[in-house]
């Protein structure tokens, strides 16, 4: 298991939510420099009620809520990052960020290296990704891909409460710009968080093993994993072991666990919510035969949304997203 | 009263009434699970898209944001389609794929429901092209909320709409909130009028937006000017009774200030004076009422006997 | 071969600027409901010289200079196409589109699925691609990736003068929304286009061998193909014969005839000029790995942009790019 | 002459000369192959820079557009570092990875050059957020040309100082032209100033920006208005000389329009000012001339002599 063992420091059981606040009040406390920006975060309390409370916690001052105005609530937490703040800005879902992306890829993610280093961008974007909440084509898409592909950004996909509040905290106190995406159906989600160490971060780029198995290896990211987990707890039923890896990361991309995991496996299936063309699955699987060419007892297999926009109806909304059983099938492909 | 027959008026308070149960019964079906998504209300708005929609000719061209269900009915799309749309069917307006945010009518030049904020106004500037470019006769009526007034697809398409002279009438329907945002709180100048002046465009009245025949006659004006002369910027005043979408913690406004407003009801307002100027008896007006309902209540049935569409027509229509 | 044979008809030697005005005054001159706008494409006379004196020819109810303003260039053209006009949309350069990309992703390629058919939208959005003029990081992006991920979009890359041509007749008399991108650097290549029949198209999504070769293959589009080309040169002097592929399309993606290709060479080098990280050689591996996975005698090799933003000094700023010694360092790692 | 000694006057006449020169030279090393990508000189618009960057204090903060080696000059950054710059090598201020578009110095509070058009003002927003936030006693002065005034960038950026009562100026240089659009092709309205309204925000003036004391005396009101208050937009009038970058075929203005310009050189004119008003001797500012000379010749030769980039830089300064 790569994570830090946190089993030495006392937990708590909460949703990823909770862990989310937690981390931002703790953030908020501890440097004066960190702010929030973003539509609805203060009066309102968050669309996701992740900063709920927090106007009245911490003032107009640290939690600021903006216009409908994506291009400068990236572009001016970038610029209040470049002039030595901590901006957490909040993009209230990735299908808006579209409206960011010159503001976070060709600025944000820019300014150090354009300028020979001179500034440094130590900025987060909080926002949230994913289909299946019937909001139809332009409010379901789960593109981190298409900002993870730039160089001088790092993209965060936390899949549980403990890898959120350490992510999130990681994120806040790195020097550089971090794109933070958190799923909006895995809010209610808990699980054990460090209790007792306000310092508690995760590294940047590190992958993470969930399970541990023999027969194949399940590869994914955000609400992804739990997939994945739901998949290897009925393969298990049927004595197939599913080693499940968690991205955390799509930028750095740490191949390195999901590699050994292969060479031990030899078969491999990545899940995710974004379309297939030029997604993880197709970065996973080139990496894979570059690097582990010799072990490949089978192609590997990728899950993902179907190559359409999503729809509102219901169901088939649902039948265009990735499930377990989708990946269970996808295994017995390649077994 | 403007320059309307019985008939029209009538007709109009018709459409306000329907456009209420529509809303009602819509929040009923969101709580039973039916209708699914995000949905956004008109209801206390109806004036303001009644009034607007009756001032077009059927000709020009009409685009909203997501808050589109009550201007639907008003450019007299049938509430059958819209309904299915809404509980995801494929006898829906949008065949089930567009669901309540979404909702259009190609026969009705209905362009739709669309929900990013201010992502339509570019799409109204170029429709808005074609009459320019073909020297046809028509208007296009973009509606926005007074919120995406703040977004780069405002000062971008207002812009072009001004240097080619598109007929476009800018109608921001000024609710005074843009989900809990107070207006003040999030764009410079509170009048947002105002910003006629940075293009150089005509600027158009604050029409009360509360008040079905001075939205319908400020529009009326501003449409004639756009398809003559160029773009307008006006605004309607106007107020939602309930939250943003389903589940508003509503923790931005008082429960006083909904109740005032709440007071001013715009369908109460306009059958009394209806009934005042003796335009309509009271019975009259009773009687469109329940039609109403039961128009409401055919639509619920036809789309819960509808079919929702299969798997198939996740693949259809990606591509022409 | 996989190109329409074009040996039947006239042809032409002429620039690739010169195909792609040709397809343009062609294409406004059949067809009234088709017209220009962008920036700097009338008076200007364009940035890179396509639409030179087509101001003057047509004037400004078809050649319509615009304000700089992505958003609305792209997000006009997509409503007067939904209206039944035919708009070819220019974006100065790809970097640009950044600022278009909801008015491109989020609208024009999504208005037909999400109304259920009701509405399509026969729009081109004209664009340059690819580094290597000394822009700098925000000026020397080649993303096409970011656009061809979404479904609802085609994207087209043309490579010489002749696709050129025939590519954007295609583009412009389909009624789907086309990204059509140029490289900026090959705007003076030239070779033989056909010129005796206006209404030349290729089909949408083919892709096509344009070299012969058993012992390797290699796949790319736009500016890459060039590179293929010279290194296919070289490395026939060694005796080595590389197979070049075309992709000319990034959506829809056509991996049949690399596949193909692949079967009979068994090894495969992917060029870009994009970074690697969720790019092009890495969807070309996935699928290859999953489709011929019986006819890998080697790793997919990827060549591409490195994976840093683009430096403006000269020297290093090639070094980045992919080259054809880098081609060929790759076919050897893998021969 | 504003409030300015002849120490300063001569120092602000010295710098318009130096960027001439500057901008002469940089020009015949593009020519040479020497300096590559795009290059947007200054040529004509001195007199904005540098009366503009002389209203500021030194804790103030300056953003621009890729127009950007006069106000580099103008705010005291060494020339042997940006002519380092232009050249690609690693002695360059930003080590020859920014290039002519991309100059900065953070020990100037000089946050560079940016080539997206409008992509600056949120940066220059956020910055000026930090003296709001911290109570810092700054401000941020932010140029654009008049094309930058249509894009989206500018109404979210104008809109947010506002609502927030940022301390920026926002100082449109307005020299008649974006590339080749005249501004009344692009934008609903010509006196830039007007955009203001859009915002509540305060109109500033339309200053001579080719009269270096009229620029300095508008922006350091319109600094000190933004340091206590809040923003303001204000314009410089002015002209390039030149084409907008090389290789522009200048078919969208007359070479009268130009030559008729010229006549009114900033330079010509502040020099003639500066004798007649007896602040300066001729041979004083012939003196002046040739020092800026032999300082850019100086620079050239630093910049030609320092060593490049290597491979190992291209993966330096990508992360912190
Ligand atoms: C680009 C974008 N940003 C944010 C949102 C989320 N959002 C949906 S509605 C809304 C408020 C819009 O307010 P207003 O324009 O006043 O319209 P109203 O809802 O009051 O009718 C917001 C922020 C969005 N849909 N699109
Ligand atoms: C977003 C964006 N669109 C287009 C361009 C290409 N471009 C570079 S400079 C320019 C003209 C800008 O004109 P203006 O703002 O008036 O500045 P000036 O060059 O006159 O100083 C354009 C269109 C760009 N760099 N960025
Ligand atoms: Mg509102
Ligand atoms: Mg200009």
């Amino acid at each position: 298991m790569a994570t830090p063992a946190i089993t030495t420091t006392a937990t708590k059981r909460m949703t990823i939510r909770e862990a989310l606040s937690q981390a931002l009040r703790e953030e908020l406390n501890r440097d004066d420099r960190v702010f929030l920006m973003g539509e609805e975060i203060g009066v309102w309390g968050g669309t996701y009620a992740v900063t709920r409370g927090f106007f009245d916690e911490f003032g107009e001052r640290r939690v600021r809520d903006t216009p409908i105005a994506e291009m400068v609530i990236a572009g001016a937490a970038a610029g209040a990052a470049m002039a030595g703040l901590r901006p957490i800005a909040e993009i209230m879902t990735i299908n808006f960020a579209f409206l960011a992306l010159d503001a976070i890829v060709n600025h944000a993610a820019k300014v150090h290296y354009m300028f020979g280093g001179q500034f440094s961008c130590p900025l987060v974007v909080r926002t949230t990704t994913g289909g299946g909440r019937q909001l139809g084509a332009t409010h379901s898409h789960s593109p981190e891909i298409i900002f993870a592909h730039f160089p001088g950004l790092y993209v965060c996909c936390p899949a549980t409460a403990s890898d959120a509040y350490g992510l999130l905290k990681t994120a806040i106190r790195n020097d550089n710009p971090v794109l933070f995406v958190e799923h909006s159906t895995l809010y209610q989600k808990r699980d054990e968080v460090p209790a007792d160490d306000p310092d508690y971060t995760l590294p940047v780029g590190k992958s993470n093993i969930l399970r541990e198995g023999k027969h194949v290896t399940l590869v994914s990211f955000s609400k992804g994993v739990h997939i994945c987990l739901e998949a290897a707890e009925k393969l298990a039923q049927e004595g197939i072991e599913a080693e499940v890896v968690d991205l955390r990361w799509l930028r750095p991309l740490d191949t390195d666990l999901l590699i050994e995991s292969f060479k031990k496996t030899n078969r491999m299936v990545v899940v995710e919510e974004g379309h297939a063309l030029f997604g993880v699955g197709a970065e996973v699987a080139a990496q894979v035969t570059e690097k582990a060419f010799d072990w490949m007892d089978a192609p590997i297999k990728r899950v993902t949304t179907i190559d359409a926009p999503l729809p509102y109806a219901r169901e088939i909304e649902q039948m265009a997203l990735p499930d377990a059983n989708k990946v269970i099938a996808a295994v017995k492909e390649i077994l | 009263m403007a320059d309307l027959s019985k008939d029209e008026l009538l007709d109009m308070y018709y459409d306000m009434v329907l456009i209420r149960r529509f809303e009602e019964k819509s929040e009923e079906l969101y709580q039973q699970g039916k209708i699914g998504g995000f949905l956004h209300l008109y209801i206390g708005q109806e004036a303001t898209g009644v009034g607007a929609i009756r001032a077009l000719r059927p000709e020009d061209h009409f685009f909203t944001a997501y808050r589109d269900h009550g201007v639907a009915i008003a450019r007299g799309i049938d509430i059958k389609g819209l309904m299915a749309e809404m509980l995801g069917k494929s006898t829906g307006v949008s065949k089930g794929k567009g669901g309540s945010m979404h909702l259009a009518s190609r026969e009705h030049n209905f362009w739709g429901g669309y929900a990013i904020v201010g992502g339509h106004l570019p799409l109204a500037a170029g429709v808005a092209l074609r009459a320019r470019y073909n020297n046809e006769d028509f208007g296009v009526l973009c509606m926005m909320g007074d919120g995406a007034t703040n977004i780069g697809y405002f000062h971008e398409s207002l812009n072009l709409s001004a240097v080619w002279d598109l007929p476009v009438v800018w109608l921001v329907e000024n609710n005074q909130y843009g989900m809990g945002t107070a207006v003040e709180r999030a764009s410079g100048v509170t009048e947002i009028v105002k910003k006629a002046a940075a293009y150089g465009m005509k600027e158009g009245p604050r029409a009360d937006g509360m008040d079905v025949l001075a939205t319908y006659d400020a529009v009326k004006e501003a449409m004639e000017y756009a398809r003559r002369t160029g773009p307008v910027l006006m605004e309607a005043l106007t107020y939602r009774f309930v939250g943003h979408s389903m589940g508003d913690p509503e923790r931005y406004r008082t429960k006083d200030e909904v109740r005032e407003y709440q007071e001013g009801d715009p369908i109460g307002k306009f059958g009394a004076s209806l009934t005042a100027k003796r335009k309509a008896k009271k019975d009259e007006l009773v009687a469109l009422d329940k039609k109403a309902a039961e128009e409401v209540e055919a639509a619920v049935r036809f789309a819960e006997e509808s079919p929702e569409p299969t798997y198939e027509d996740l693949f259809r229509d990606i591509y022409v």
